[in-house]
């Protein structure tokens, strides 16, 4: 896989593979106390990841989760369903590419399919805002899941953005009354609703389409209320620490797991989803069919009343001096 | 904090005292505030009378939720509801100033317990639930107990079958409760929409400023959304966008009469007109029978 | 009045009248003979007047519906109703003043008010559109459709546009959709409707908001698929052919009627509504009243199938070779 | 018209003969119809095999609804409905042509009784209620008949909790009926509007070109909107909108793909897929339990 990317916190492992690469390039034949070297360096580079990767800090998972080579919401659509229909447009303005939104089969299961949708590459990124929606995106998102509530088709959505794109044109359009009318839907949408965070989470954009009956988190993907870079902006004037608040934002899979927000965490290999994309999406695969298992045979009313419930327990306050 | 202390949080309140001398128990005549929009002085006393709104350029200063409630509620039909929640402290934040610290020095600060007041009313005589968010309190952002109390607005107003009336004012979400703060633009949703569906009329009013969460959920989930004039409402604040497109914001760009051009907001009402108009809409929108 | 205005067919009364008026500019003291010309000129007129309206063609009324001080849905709004709540925009792109949206009480009836809005004078005009929606203005009549239906409020429109604008951004943003979708919740909308014709009626944008249980017609006000300009144009190549279509397209008050489709015809004076609007405003008024009366005591589900009903029963076809 | 019948008819259709000695029953291989699109000449037995969509450019040539019906239903499924329907002429129209006139000549040319041809169906296996509109009959524009048709085609629907499928292609209102005409949109949209209401799936076909009253009403209730290549989709013409602004419109406006991208079209679908598709959406939009 050629490195068109190195993370921060990566570079002693880059650093690394750039001696391996340089040492791969000269003729070992007859020069065994070089091949001794390559076989070396292999066994420090794998030992070295393992070693990073054992116990990331939060900052460094959303550098993670953030990788270009990270596997996309079009990449789980392509390897995950089959039978995928693209429905497209709000019926009201546009169609926005850094939402999708359609049906898919997984597993014999039909559901309904949103996700933030990054592009891979400059001219797709641009042409899909980066993953960061507009009104418009939002707007196609509601529609697909009135369109899942009228037919009972269970939902399925894909988290991976830093939040609606702020523009000009999103405040004038209405950014905020397009996520607030997602979630007044999302949240009493009588069909089960399995989330999966991939990727990037980030606020109103992120949960617009991020609430449901289960959240399946990836081991490096992030869910928060604001970026790390922002919330370190408005605290000290200065978006570079980062690293800093990150933590304090209970921002990773751990930390939704134990604060009850996430279900369960799909492991990622040392070096993130992207050394491995494969097992990664059989891992997420086999979670959302057990979630969607899981979640079968409720009646409309039972779905939306628990998922009220759920939500309902969110958050913690003190009542009464306790 | 009882209905009876109100009036002295009121004149407690934190102006731009010209006159540094300021007593606040007794206003002599001598108190002036400035207007941050003609930036004239004016004596407090009109000023007050006016409802903190500028005789002369008609700029709405901002007011906190007691007054707010003094405002709109019929006089002495208040009754607070939920005065005992507040926020824990559930991630321990440090990070810049403590969060405990900071949650101290604003119940200090205004006396309440919360960036949200909620309680039974009667405007107009109309039986209401009325709620009224308080930026003094750490800008009044929505972090668990916010929303829990937002939440429990909706579902007294559903359990009661009385209309409710919600007065936002919010820097956003609470960062210092990190993602449980986000999911509380979930939790409000689903209890706005709820209340949708039973046939309960919610009527909400932006007040300056109005942003982030609060702006993306229930904030504007509401049958009819009224705004004051000049109020800014938006989910993203003009820095980090013009941040983002690298170039300035049009004028009056995020303020309540844009967003009443660009088609947001059902009416732009002046605070002096706000209870009149709030009652009559509540003539026109009965509970429908279930 | 001021005379800013003369419809062609009026040219014969205009020139009586400017006759009158140069004989009243003279000194007819001590000339009996002037003041009996100036007698039986304002009688010539009157009769001529009578004689005109006791017969007018489909094309006259048309420009009558047309006249520019035709009492216009604003008038109707400040007059009919006290306590008016203007309600505005879309929720999703813009506020069209082209259509009007409020609450308003009638008679001691609270009731959920739409109208076509038409400006007086070119500023106000333009403004307004001529009050020629673009989809902004359907969405949010749609809107106000949906609280009325919510809050079991009956809904009163006034129609009067010569149609939804023709422009790139009604195209763009899709106008079809915007009206098809105002029809959809009309017809199905679990509140009495009382639609009134008050001037023009013309097509897809009229209709948007001009179907309920009542239609209540002034006498020279118009509803029709096509303009006849834009009819004549179709089928002549030549819009100036409209006064022979006009009568071919069924669009007066009393060619409704006769269809079944109007329900009663408000009275206008010689001369058209802007002749005595008191008149005509206190008979729509009644008109209205009795309507809203007769349509109260239905339950939500009656309404509707009535509604269903009246509708089904439109159009004129032959089946089975009858 | 039964259904037998239809192979004929489509071998009737008047395309564009390059060779004006074409025999209609039998076509010799010297028989060319030429491509609107790149205006190249095209074996017609090539053009007809490849569902009359251009194998040099895509353009898709409009089709009538019998070889539409041909193309979408499972072979041997369509069952005609109403189809004993026709205009009857309300007003006796005499502008221009009479309607009287127009109507024999447009029974003569096409073989059908109206601009829509309804009936029960399967697509895919799936029993659907399927109607197709023929631009021929007098450009299958929307008369107190063709409403009527439509409606029943939603009712049937209903009745039998099939998923409609209709294909539209039609100039806008019949004039001829008045008023009578205009009034046809609100009915079929209240039957789609009722058919919504009790959850059966409608998937609607826009096809080159639909206008007017048709666009403005049933054709875009649908719960999925599909459309073919380069159709041209519109409320108001091209020509009345540069003579309303005085400029001329931008290209592609009003086509298929330009409404997709402005949000109000789910897919274009090429011809030679619409069967499956139309069959895959229907895996998916069960007719919900009442
Ligand atoms: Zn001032
Ligand atoms: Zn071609």
């Amino acid at each position: 896989m050629a490195r068109a990317f190195v993370m921060e916190f990566e570079r002693p492992i880059a650093e690394l593979e750039d001696k391996l690469a340089a040492l791969k390039r000269l003729d070992v034949s007859g020069e065994p106390e070089l091949a001794a070297e390559i076989d070396a360096l292999q066994v420090a580079i794998i030992k070295l990841r393992d070693t990073l990767y054992s116990s990331l800090s939060a900052w460094e998972r959303v550098q993670v989760s953030r990788h270009p080579e990270r596997p996309k919401t079009q990449d789980y659509i392509e390897t995950l369903f089959t039978d995928v229909i693209e429905l497209r447009g709000d019926r009201a303005f546009g169609d926005d590419e850094a939402m999708f939104a359609g049906l898919g089969t997984l597993d014999g299961r039909r559901v309904a399919i949103l996700g933030h949708r990054k592009g891979k590459g400059t001219k797709e990124n641009i042409r899909r805002n980066f993953g960061m929606p507009q009104p418009e995106g939002f707007r196609k998102a509601r529609r697909i899941m009135q369109l899942a509530g009228r037919f009972g088709i269970p939902l399925v959505t894909f988290l991976d953005t830093q939040g609606a794109y702020p523009g000009i044109g999103s405040e004038e359009r209405g950014v905020a009354w397009a996520i607030a009318e997602c979630l007044a839907t999302l949240t009493r949408l009588p069909v089960p609703v399995v989330c999966v965070g991939i990727g990037e989470g980030g606020s109103g954009g992120a949960l617009a389409i991020g609430v449901g009956d289960r959240l399946i988190m990836l081991q490096n993907a992030y869910y928060s209320v604001i970026t790390p870079e922002a919330c370190s902006s408005i605290l000290f004037k200065d978006p570079s620490r980062a690293c800093e608040v990150a933590p304090a934002l209970t921002m990773t899979a751990e930390d939704l797991v134990r604060l009850g927000l996430a279900d369960e965490i799909v492991p990622e290999p040392p070096g993130g989803a992207h050394r491995d994309p494969a097992s990664v999406l059989i891992a997420v695969r086999e979670a959302v069919v057990r979630s969607l298992g899981d979640l079968e045979g409720q009646s409309r009313d039972e779905i939306v009343a628990r998922r009220y419930a759920r939500l309902r327990a969110v958050g913690v306050h003190t009542e009464g001096g306790v | 904090m009882p209905i009876s202390d109100w009036f002295q949080a009121r004149e407690e309140r934190t102006y731009i005292p010209v006159d540094s001398q300021r007593s606040a128990a007794d206003l002599p005549d001598g108190v002036w505030v400035k207007c941050e929009g003609c930036k004239k002085t004016i004596y407090q006393r009109d000023f007050e009378a006016n409802l903190d709104v500028c005789p002369g350029c008609g700029k709405h200063a901002d007011i906190d939720a007691p007054t707010r409630v003094l405002l709109l509620a019929d006089a002495g039909t208040f009754a607070e509801t939920e005065a005992d929640i507040t926020s824990a402290d559930p991630l321990r934040w440090t990070s810049g100033k403590p969060y405990a610290t900071q949650l101290e020095t604003a119940k200090a600060k205004t006396g309440l317990t919360e960036g949200i007041i909620t309680g039974r009313a009667a405007i107009g005589g109309h039986p209401v639930v009325l709620g009224a968010m308080d930026f003094r309190f750490i800008g009044a952002s929505m972090g668990s107990a916010v929303g829990e109390k937002i939440t429990r607005a909706f579902e007294l107003a559903l359990a009661e079958r009385r209309p409710l009336v919600l007065v936002t004012a919010s820097g956003g979400a609470r960062m210092q409760e990190g993602v449980l703060s986000l999911m509380q633009m979930a939790k409000t949703s689903a209890a706005a929409a709820r209340l949708a569906e039973a046939g309960i009329p919610y009527v909400s009013i932006l007040t300056n400023p109005t942003s982030g969460g609060v702006t993306a959920s229930f904030a504007v989930l509401a049958d009819v959304i009224l705004a004051e004039p000049g109020a800014l409402i938006m989910f993203t604040g003009p820095r980090v966008i013009e941040q983002t497109i690298r170039q300035s914001l049009p004028k009056g760009f995020q303020t309540a009469e844009f967003l009443v051009e660009h088609g947001f907001i059902d009416a732009v009402v002046d605070r002096r007109e706000l209870r009149d108009r709030v009652s009559l809409l509540l003539d026109y929108l009965n509970p429908g029978g279930e």
